[in-house]
């Protein structure tokens, strides 16, 4: 791992709708190296997915990035910030730099379209390469993660669950970007599939050296898998930090949760608790910190002060209890 | 729940559904009182033939000015409203409740008479309506006045509706709570009414609404050829005198614009209303108003994995 | 039909993989279309029964208006009322079954009997004097509007509230909403009457003979213009707002996303993966709105004096031409059987995943 | 290229040749209307089929008169007089019971042929084989220039309709049936020869051999018209010479429109009453008709739709003007309404007025339907305005309308309380106006009025000689206006309207020399019109 920053994203914040506007994405920042996978966890709702739009300029009409920045360091030339970048220019720099997984490749891939087909267009956009060739192209790039090449001919839904997933993936591979980011791109499918491609995806990963921004409410996976992990609740990111640090000593009482919540994949078994209450409702957030009224620990303050994300030797969390500064302050 | 919460909550909210429903609020009080109005305020009635002068334009007395017959066409116009709106309202529920019978039983029932029911639901799909609907009323002779025609109407044109609801019941068929009730025992009937019809509600409003207005639009279409009750006032018989009187060659656009304004107006309201409603239902539909925070999400109940071939 | 699906792209695949993948295709395909042919069949039958009860349920005696003809033009003596009853009244008299299998047999040799309202002109002729009007009429102005309309749809779809949506889409519904026959009025009163720019009514100039003269074509168009264009400007917005809808529905898709993720040019985006996935569902349900649209043309072609079958329809009515009308109704279910077969074997053809639901 | 550009590539072409086609027709619309075409809108349906069979009830218009000519007619717009066709005379004998025709010899069939006695002779025979004659003919035999019929009746009072007969050859239609016989190509003697029929017009034009005179108008073209809203619209832009149709408002809609060339002349050669169904009570009862006979504005009625195109009668039915001679004083002029007269006589028929509402001895109501044609706007208009008056008196009345056809059916089975809707010929003789209006046998009467002394006035009327006929009117006057089966309300105009545009010399009131009646489309009417049309001067 380099530390040569690709991907600077600071003070972001999304908003959804006009008149009585919501945050979904309240004031993040975080710094993405080349080659390095960062893992983004939370609840449904949390706004991780919400997040992933933003960076990717993917977000939809009700969705509006209100502040911030999203600054692409390319390998060579001034760094691009995103969310200024003319379409034209962003349009170059989509998957050719920055390609995405989505959630779930059952809706992700045309329906009419063959699987082959949504691999040429975008070769065909990106690079200058004949018909014929694209198609050898896709072929190969769905043997690299084991499809057969003559798969390419079939529509999407004559693929299985996990062979979408995998040409998805495939299909982010195509045009060798530096940065992918995937939206739960194993949710839909089963753990001994799952198993299988997040192998895939390192081995890719080591082969190639982009670096991914991984989303998911799976903390136990994200351990495996990323280098470091930012988790999030209603809009804000509560504990950040390397992915052994914030397993084995999370912060954050809601990290604590959400690890708890979720069986380990190895190392001890563990009770598996669920966190009480509901996620919140954005447009009813409670005051102070968003997390108090699920809070176990809550005390006097906790529903008057927002705690702001404090970073000590690269561990930072949003908690008046837990985090540095309270425990500078005791 | 919380859902539920909020689309109520946001009902009068959306624009679109607010004029909407302010529109239909209005022709419903105008056909409600309406008459009463015209006949101890105004002075006029819609059936007294040289009320006024012929073809006198629009003035104090007459709001909407005269037929060639000298009859008040405000007058007519509030007594067209109660005919056209009952006559939509009776004939909009008749076909609505046919499309949720047939449509929900033919999309819920399987095996041989699953299949009988939607070929039974397919072909009066593609039998085209207007003409089965004329022969059908010339049946009855302008006999039993508007109710028949409602009633006729209602019959004739219930089988877009049934697709629709045909649609929606399959693909409600395999959701899970459904399937959940059906292994839990419930009887069949209780699962239609229970978890089945309720949940297309939203789909049995929408074809409501369009029915309504495709049975105002089928009645003067019906009285506009002849084929109606011509004696009753409606928006339809005024068309026809309209058109036979030539009102429009005679410069009476009083008399011609305000029945058709009409018609149009309430097929408007109930397509802003079911363009808002649509937009609360599917929150991809959105455009003003904020929807969960994540769109896709909810979606992912309905995705299935298929086997490999 | 089979190979219609492949793409000449298919030759580049290897040999194996062609071959199996076009049988597969033929055969599939054969059997979607086998099990349509079949239901095809079925509603005919159906429409065809149909037609044959529902003018037996209409009331009246076709020989009293007939007489009531005659007597207008002198007295009508009491043997040729007995005649006349014996000649009109007469299809009438054998028991439902044997009419009906007269009927069924008549129907396979095109045979539909005499028509009343021209006697002693045999239906098929009358028949044949209005198909053609009504379906070069209704067949470009429906398909001028399903692709005026869904072009326009996929365009104020796009962009959900929008300055082209929240032009077109309130519009459309208000246009939508028009009575056909009042729009048909106003553009008469507008276009032909006032600015004397199309003919007033009728099919053609009525001193050319129907044939395939530029003058007698030429002629045609100019008349057909008006009623066209009421039945577009009326029908058109039907395609437009359930496309708007479905685009608007289908621009939030994750493939619609992912391919403005890929990079893809707008144009490309809307295209081939918004539209092409939006206007599914349009052509799904055609049948729903053909029918509509063939209710409205018939109230179109009376307004125009159009010489098709909405006109013939009418004297059919008027005067209780029972074998005219079945013939009538037969013949505009069957065309619309015929559209939406049509439609059918397109929606194959542009959805893959109807193909293998057959299978 | 795929299967999707080929569709691609179709549509474009499709759209290539429209927009070709709309290209090439502005030019060429312009050349047609010819000046010297004169157009009658003649058919009243939006499409046509071709029939020639004069003996057929669909035989297009202009068949008889324009193609084959009848023998002779009346003209009853002016005073009945004799007007000669193929027949130039006729002379009755033995009482009524023989009949001789003079045949005017220079008469030919369009194939150059004579038209000879023979083909007169064979049409009666034919007409009188295959029912088609309504009259008690025995024989009927060549005789001198023309040919004599013989009856088993005296056959005063059906001259007209001996007259109206049309010959055909007997070469081309002694193996014909009437009831089949379409007759696409007809060779027949009058001026015309058949043009062309599309779907929407037929056109005929002049024969240059016509053996009576010059023809003065080389084409005439017949057109379709569905309705009179349109009709209206092609008047006044003078696309159409003349119709007959009854537009709204025709002196605003097309009189005032171009004063100088737009015509009307409303020919009353009808009579319409509010006819009751005396089977069912309480119509049977004098007292309830005579009630309704009293009540009645016959102005207001006779306004209704067309100001100036109707007139009201008085209680026979018959016009002063037309039949002053014949009808009894006291009963020239219409009834005038009388509530306190019409409420004394529903007095007698049991009902007393209670609340405004006229009820019977248990307090139901007087109630009264009369059903119309929902499709004729005028029809309508005028039963909405007897319903109105009616109202006024205290009866429940009401218009239900329906379709033509279900009207018919609802008259021929007797199942309405009263129409407006019908109206009785007067012709040249009254007997066929008393005789299809009061007779069971006649399938025009639809009261149900099956009277003895009716049948016998009738009867007498029937044998009556020319010089007897205005007493033998007498007695059927009486029952009009003692028993009134029916309730004489207007004289039904027939819009005649015509342009002077392309061509002048139409019969007018000041001289009407032919009756442009409906029939003007047809028989000696039209016939003496067309050839009598002069084209106009440009100016």
């Amino acid at each position: 791992m380099t530390a040569d920053p690709i991907l600077d994203v600071a003070g972001l914040t999304v908003e959804y709708g006009t008149d009585r506007p919501s945050r979904a994405v309240d004031d993040i920042s975080f710094r993405l190296h080349r080659g390095e996978i960062l893992g983004v966890a939370g609840e449904s709702g949390s706004g991780k997915s919400t997040l992933m739009t933003a960076v990717t300029r993917l977000e939809r009409p009700p969705a509006r990035i209100v502040a911030g920045s999203v600054r692409y360091h390319p390998r060579d030339g001034e760094p691009v910030d995103l969310l200024g970048a003319p379409n034209r220019q962003l349009r170059e720099l989509r998957w050719d730099r920055l390609a995405v997984v989505f959630q779930s490749a059952m809706t992700a891939l045309n329906p009419v379209m063959r699987v082959g087909a949504q691999f040429v267009d975008v070769l065909r956009a990106h690079r200058r390469i004949g018909r014929k060739e694209a198609w050898q192209r896709a072929a190969e790039l769905l043997e690299m993660v084991g499809i057969p090449g003559d798969r390419a001919r079939n529509y999407p839904h004559e693929f299985s669950g996990g062979m979408r997933q995998r040409a998805a993936i495939a299909l982010a591979l195509a045009c060798d970007p530096e940065i992918i980011v995937m939206d739960e791109p194993t949710t839909a499918v089963d753990v001994v599939m799952q198993r299988q491609i997040l192998g895939r995806l390192q081995e890719l990963q080591a082969q190639f050296g982009f670096a991914i921004v991984f989303i998911t409410h799976d903390l136990s996976l994200l351990v495996e898998l990323a280098d470091r992990i930012m988790i999030m609740y209603a809009g804000r990111v509560v504990e950040t930090g390397a992915a052994a640090t914030i397993y084995r000593d999370p912060l954050h009482p809601y990290t604590l949760g959400l690890r708890d919540s979720s069986p380990s994949l190895h190392g001890r078994p563990r009770t598996v608790r669920a966190i009480g209450g509901s996620a919140p409702d954005l447009w009813d957030l409670p005051k102070g910190c968003a997390f108090h009224p699920r809070c176990p620990r809550r005390t006097d303050g906790c529903d008057t002060v927002r705690p702001p994300l404090l970073t000590v030797g690269g561990h930072g969390t949003a908690c008046l209890l837990t985090g540095p500064a309270t425990q500078e302050q005791s | 729940m919380t859902r539920r919460h909020h689309v109520r909550f946001r009902v009068p909210a959306n624009r679109k559904v607010r004029v909407g429903l302010a529109v239909f609020l209005l022709l419903v009080l105008v056909a409600a009182f309406g008459q009463l109005f015209v006949g101890h305020v105004l002075g006029q009635s819609a059936n007294r033939l040289h009320a006024g002068g012929n073809l006198e334009s629009p003035s104090g007395r007459h709001w909407l000015g005269t037929t060639s017959f000298g009859q008040d066409v405000f007058a007519q116009l509030v007594a067209g409203t109660r005919t056209s709106l009952l006559v939509g309202l009776i004939g909009g529920a008749i076909a609505t409740a046919l499309a949720v019978l047939l449509g929900v039983l033919s999309g819920y029932t399987t095996g041989r008479s699953g299949a009988a029911l939607t070929a039974f639901v397919n072909i009066f799909l593609v039998i085209p309506g207007l003409p089965l609907l004329i022969l059908v009323a010339s049946y009855t002779r302008g006999r039993g006045g508007w109710l028949t025609v409602a009633v006729i109407i209602g019959l004739t044109s219930w089988a877009g509706g049934a697709r629709a609801k045909r649609a929606q019941t399959l693909s409600l068929r395999n959701r899970d709570f459904v399937e959940a009730a059906n292994y839990s025992g419930e009887s069949r009937t209780r699962i239609l009414l229970l978890e089945v019809i309720p949940h297309l509600a939203p789909v049995i409003a929408s074809t409501f609404l369009f029915s309504v207005v495709g049975s105002i639009a089928a009645e003067a279409g019906l009285d506009f050829i002849g084929a109606g009750h011509a004696s009753t006032v409606s928006w339809g018989t005024m068309l026809y005198w309209v058109q036979s009187q030539g009102a429009l060659q005679s410069g009476a656009w009083w008399w011609f614009l305000p029945p058709g304004l009409c018609i149009a107006l309430v097929g408007t309201a109930a397509g802003l209303i079911n363009f808002g409603v649509d937009e609360l239902a599917d929150p991809r539909l959105r455009t003003r108003k904020p929807g969960s925070a994540a769109g896709r999400s909810r979606r992912s109940g309905g995705v299935t994995p298929e086997g490999a071939r | 039909m089979g190979g219609v699906t492949l793409s000449p792209a298919v030759s580049k695949a290897p040999a194996a993989v062609r071959r199996t993948s076009r049988s597969a295709v033929r055969r599939i395909w054969g059997s979607v279309l086998l099990k349509r042919i079949a239901f095809y069949l079925v509603a005919a039958w159906a429409a065809a029964t149909l037609n044959f009860l529902l003018p037996r349920l209409m009331p009246g005696d076709p020989a009293s208006a007939i007489l009531l003809k005659m007597s207008e033009l002198g007295p009508v003596t009491p043997d040729r009322v007995q005649l006349v009853h014996r000649l009109f009244g007469g299809a009438h008299s054998e028991p439902l079954w044997r009419q009906y299998f007269s009927y069924l047999g008549g129907l396979f040799h095109g045979d539909f009997g005499l028509s009343l309202a021209f006697y002693p002109t045999p239906v098929s002729t009358v028949v044949r004097s209005g198909f053609l009007w009504s379906v070069l009429l209704l067949g470009v102005s429906t398909v001028i509007a399903f692709v005026l309309g869904t072009v326009l749809g996929a365009l104020a779809g796009r962009r959900p509230g929008g300055w082209l949506d929240t032009v077109i889409s309130p519009l459309s519904i208000f246009v939508h909403s028009l009575p056909y026959f009042w729009a048909a009025l106003i553009l008469v009163y507008v276009f032909a009457f006032r600015l004397d720019w199309f003919p007033l009514s009728g099919g053609a100039r009525p001193d050319l003979a129907p044939g395939f003269d530029p003058r007698f074509i030429s002629s045609a168009v100019t008349h057909a213009l008006l009623p066209a264009a009421t039945i577009v400007l009326t029908s058109i917005s039907g395609w437009l707002i359930h496309m708007r809808n479905m685009m608007a529905s289908v621009v939030n898709e994750d493939y619609v996303l992912l391919a403005r993720a890929k990079g893809l040019s707008e144009t490309r985006v809307t295209t081939a993966y918004a539209a092409r996935n939006a206007v599914l569902p349009s052509v799904s349900s055609f049948a729903v709105s053909i029918g509509l649209v063939v209710g409205g043309s018939l109230l179109t072609e009376m307004v125009f004096n159009y010489p098709g079958l909405g006109s013939l329809l009418n004297q059919a009515i008027l005067n209780l031409d029972y074998p005219l009308m079945q013939a009538l109704f037969l013949v505009i279910s069957m065309t619309v059987l015929v559209a939406n077969f049509v439609m059918d074997c397109l929606y194959v053809l542009l959805d893959p995943r109807t193909r293998e639901a057959a299978s | 290229m795929s299967a999707r550009s080929r569709t691609v590539a179709s549509v474009i072409s499709a759209m290539a040749v429209l927009g070709a086609g709309t290209a090439a027709c502005t030019s060429g619309e312009e050349a047609s209307s010819a000046s010297s075409v004169l157009t009658v809108a003649a058919y009243s349906q939006p499409t046509l089929q071709a029939n020639f069979n004069p003996f057929s009830p669909n035989a297009l218009r202009g068949t008889v008169g324009l193609i084959y000519e009848q023998l002779f007619d009346f003209n009853t717009a002016d005073k009945n007089q004799f007007m000669p066709g193929l027949a130039t005379k006729y002379t009755w004998d033995a009482g009524g019971k023989a009949l001789h025709l003079e045949l005017d010899n220079r008469a030919k069939w369009s194939d150059g042929t004579a038209l000879s006695r023979d083909d007169v002779v064979f049409t009666f025979e034919y007409m009188k084989q295959h029912k088609l004659l309504a009259v008690p003919l025995t024989t009927v035999v060549p005789e001198g220039g023309g040919v004599t019929l013989t009856f088993a009746s005296p056959a005063y009072s059906q001259i007209q309709q001996i007259g109206r007969v049309a010959i055909v050859p007997r070469k081309l239609w002694a193996k014909q049936d009437p009831d089949t016989y379409i007759n696409r190509s007809p060779v027949g003697s009058g001026p015309y020869a058949l043009g062309r029929v599309t779907g929407q017009q037929v056109s005929f034009t002049a024969r240059k051999d016509y053996w009576r005179q010059d023809v003065p108008v080389k084409q005439i073209n017949y057109v379709t018209t569905s309705s009179t809203n349109l009709l209206a619209q092609q008047m006044v832009r003078h696309e159409v010479d003349l119709s007959y149709a009854g537009i709204p408002n025709i002196k605003s809609q097309y009189l005032d429109k171009d004063t100088a060339h737009n015509h009307l002349w409303p020919i009353r050669a009808s009579m319409k009453p509010l006819l009751l169904n005396l089977r069912r009570a309480p119509f049977d009862n004098v007292h309830v008709r005579k009630g309704i006979a009293l009540a009645l504005d016959r102005e207001k009625v006779a306004d209704a739709y067309n100001p100036g195109v109707y007139q009201a009668v008085g209680p026979t039915g018959l016009t002063a003007q037309s039949w002053g001679q014949v009808i009894p004083d006291g009963a020239k002029e219409p009834l005038a309404q009388d509530r306190q007269a019409a409420l004394k006589e529903m007095a007698q028929a049991g009902y007393q007025l209670k609340g405004g509402r006229l009820v019977d001895a248990k307090g139901k109501q007087l109630s009264l339907e009369i059903l119309t044609v929902s499709t004729f706007a005028d029809g309508m208009a005028y039963a909405q305005e007897l319903a109105g008056q009616l109202s006024q008196l205290g009866i429940k009345a009401t218009v239900p309308g329906e379709a033509p056809s279900a009207y018919v059916a609802d008259e021929g089975k007797h199942n309405f309380d009263a129409v407006f809707g019908d109206a009785y010929v007067f012709g040249s003789n009254l007997y066929n106006f008393y005789w299809s209006m009061l007779s069971p046998d006649s399938t025009q009467s639809i009261i149900g009025w099956d009277d003895p002394a009716t049948k016998a006035a009738l009867d007498k009327l029937a044998k009556a000689d020319p010089a007897g006929q205005t007493e033998a009117t007498k007695g059927l006057e009486k029952i009009m206006t003692d028993q009134v089966p029916t309730i004489p309300v207007v004289v039904k105009g027939t819009p005649y309207m015509y342009s002077t545009t392309r061509y002048t010399g139409w019969p007018t009131e000041k001289n009407p020399y032919t009756t442009p009646d409906p029939g003007a489309v047809s028989g000696v009417y039209a016939e003496k019109l067309f050839l009598s049309l002069r084209p106009a001067t440009k100016g």
